[in-house]
């Protein structure tokens, strides 16, 4: 409420008005000042009170809220209810109307007591303090990474696969080279201690070699190797009999 | 107790007290436990926060229980050499204040239950502000035709007034007694607006009741 | 010093404890007799610094000096309370561990050519991640047009991997042998042949050796 405003009773009674949360809470002020327990007011006085200063507020032609008049209405049905009595009760009577009305009265007083209370009490930042500059607690989530040495080289090893020209890629030309027969042959025959079948320089029919047509291009290689190291003098030829099988053997001293 | 008053105390004390103290928000034993790398443990941890509370009571600082949070905060009674001019509290208007107790003595409520109890309609700013103020949050819906929100305090609400519970409000008991905490499913403006047929079924089966 | 160990402290005790706790800085013994209304008094207040820091040995919080002023702290053997490391154990990616391994062979590479290595572009935080786990690091800039930065690994790489050096990595008739060139499909035998004629002057040569 503006205290500055020149203070004739009119002007205040607006001043109050605007103040009030609602007619239950001007209610509740006017039944407080019977200055009696909220269960022992009297109902009568209290809604005389109230309609008196609606009237007032009325007859300056304040703009009162509907609820206010709402309210009104109803407390002087209650008091003609209270005052006249009737032959054919209804129900609730106005006894009881009365009683709920106290109650309504009681619980909003009680709450707003009770909100003073919680005001009052001793506050966090007002009346008590929490710590002023805490260290604070972190927890720093820090990832350790895991990788071995297998999944190391073996990424590299699939890089490597991976980025080889494919140029080359033509599945007819999946021979032996002649270097590489010759070389293969070479280091056989190094460690054989007798005759060998050309044949048996021929890898293995398995995994990568199981394609038969790259084994035929293994024994041509092959045996354009043993001509080759056997004219360069490091191995000896024999072949029995025609179209029979072709042996070879390092040669000595070679 | 007397290692504690008189003498070191042990590591888990030491380790709460330090963990507490260095907090930046009150904590749960669960929380400091898990902090203390001793998730699970809640009940090898618990025993030190009793003890420390009864350390510190009487000294300035206090150990301090806020629902299932604790923190230290100074002693109630040096309010009066502690308090901060220039720290101006949040200014609650007189309806901020009659909704925070209503959500604190009737939670969960509606927002109709609110403004039945007020006998007014509560201006949608009134609980903003409140829920701004981290005192009260949406804690659901209620089950009913129309399923309004309800309304409930938070741990900062504690925290903030120095409860260690909702049972400690102030008065809750006598109240409760006095059947002024009951839910109130009566609109008494409603029912005067409908003055004609104001006695209503409803009202008639609680005048039964 | 009995009524600070065993009974209820002190006004002045309890004031100063709560005026340090509370304060958003340390506090000289004048600002604190200052603020608790003892102005010009310093001398009836600074013994209570001292009991409190009697107090407080051996406890998990500790009122310490420094310089002229005074403060509360975490006692220094539970610091590492304060900041509390948690370990994630987290697998490197694909490409992490592809990237790492061409650094690892290659090194010192720039991020240009481990791209186009990998032929693939080489996202900036893979590289992060790499840096992060402490096993790549920045070695300088490559002295050409645009001086990109080179990286290579770090000795906690070699730790990691229990390598002494790089040239512990097996080379790749190693990783053939071990069957991790091992073609994944038929197009692949084709390269894997071709590597092998690739190589096979050399061999040759070795074996010459």
């Amino acid at each position: 409420m503006d205290a500055g405003t020149p203070g004739a009773g009119a002007d205040k009674l607006y001043l109050e008005i605007e103040g009030w949360e609602g007619p239950l809470d001007l209610l509740l002020d006017l039944a407080r000042r019977q200055k009696v327990d909220l269960l022992r007011i009297s109902l009568l006085e209290l809604v005389d009170a109230y309609l008196t200063y609606i009237e007032e507020a009325e007859a300056l032609q304040l703009e009162l809220a509907a609820d206010y008049l709402v309210m009104a209405a109803w407390l002087a049905y209650l008091k003609s209810a209270l005052l006249l009595p009737r032959e054919e009760q209804e129900s609730p009577g106005p006894e009881e109307l009365a009683l709920r009305l106290q109650m309504r009265l009681q619980r909003l007083n009680a709450m707003r007591e009770a909100a003073a209370r919680l005001m009052a009490r001793d506050r966090l930042g007002r009346d008590v303090f929490p710590r002023g500059a805490p260290e604070g607690l972190r927890v720093d989530r820090k990832s350790r990474w895991q990788c071995d040495w297998y999944d190391l080289v073996r990424a590299y090893g699939g890089v490597k696969v991976r980025s080889q020209p494919v140029v080359h890629m033509v599945r007819e030309r999946m021979v032996m080279t002649l270097d590489s027969a010759i070389q293969r042959v070479s280091s056989m025959l190094g460690v054989a201690i007798d005759w060998m079948d050309l044949r048996d320089f021929v890898p293995a029919a398995q995994d990568s070699w199981a394609d038969p047509q790259l084994r035929r291009s293994a024994l041509a290689s092959s045996f354009v190797a043993a001509l080759e190291l056997a004219r360069t003098g490091k191995a000896e030829l024999a072949q029995e009999e025609t179209y029979g099988p072709l042996r070879l053997r390092a040669l000595k001293g070679s | 107790m007397t290692e504690i008053e008189n003498g070191v105390p042990d590591d888990i004390i030491r380790a709460v007290e330090a963990t507490l103290f260095a907090a930046e928000e009150p904590l749960t034993v669960d929380q400091v436990a898990t902090h203390l790398g001793l998730a699970g443990k809640a009940a090898d941890v618990a025993p030190a926060f009793t003890r420390l509370q009864r350390h510190y009571e009487g000294r300035g600082i206090q150990l301090v229980r806020r629902g299932e949070r604790w923190h230290f905060e100074t002693a109630p009674d040096l309010a009066h050499l502690l308090r901060r001019e220039k720290e101006e509290l949040r200014r609650l208007s007189r309806a901020a204040t009659e909704v925070l107790a209503i959500v604190a003595y009737h939670e969960p409520v509606s927002r109709a239950e609110i403004e039945a109890i007020r006998g007014v309609q509560t201006a949608k700013g009134t609980l903003d502000v409140l829920m701004e103020a981290g005192w009260v949050r949406v804690a659901g819906r209620r089950e009913v035709p129309g399923r309004p929100v309800i309304y409930a305090t938070t741990p900062a609400f504690l925290e903030h007034f120095g409860l260690e519970s909702l049972r400690e409000l102030p008065g809750l008991e006598e109240l409760r007694a006095a059947g002024l905490l009951d839910p109130v499913d009566e609109d008494m403006i409603g029912a005067a607006l409908d003055l004609e047929n104001a006695r209503s079924p409803q009202t008639v089966r609680n005048g039964d009741d």
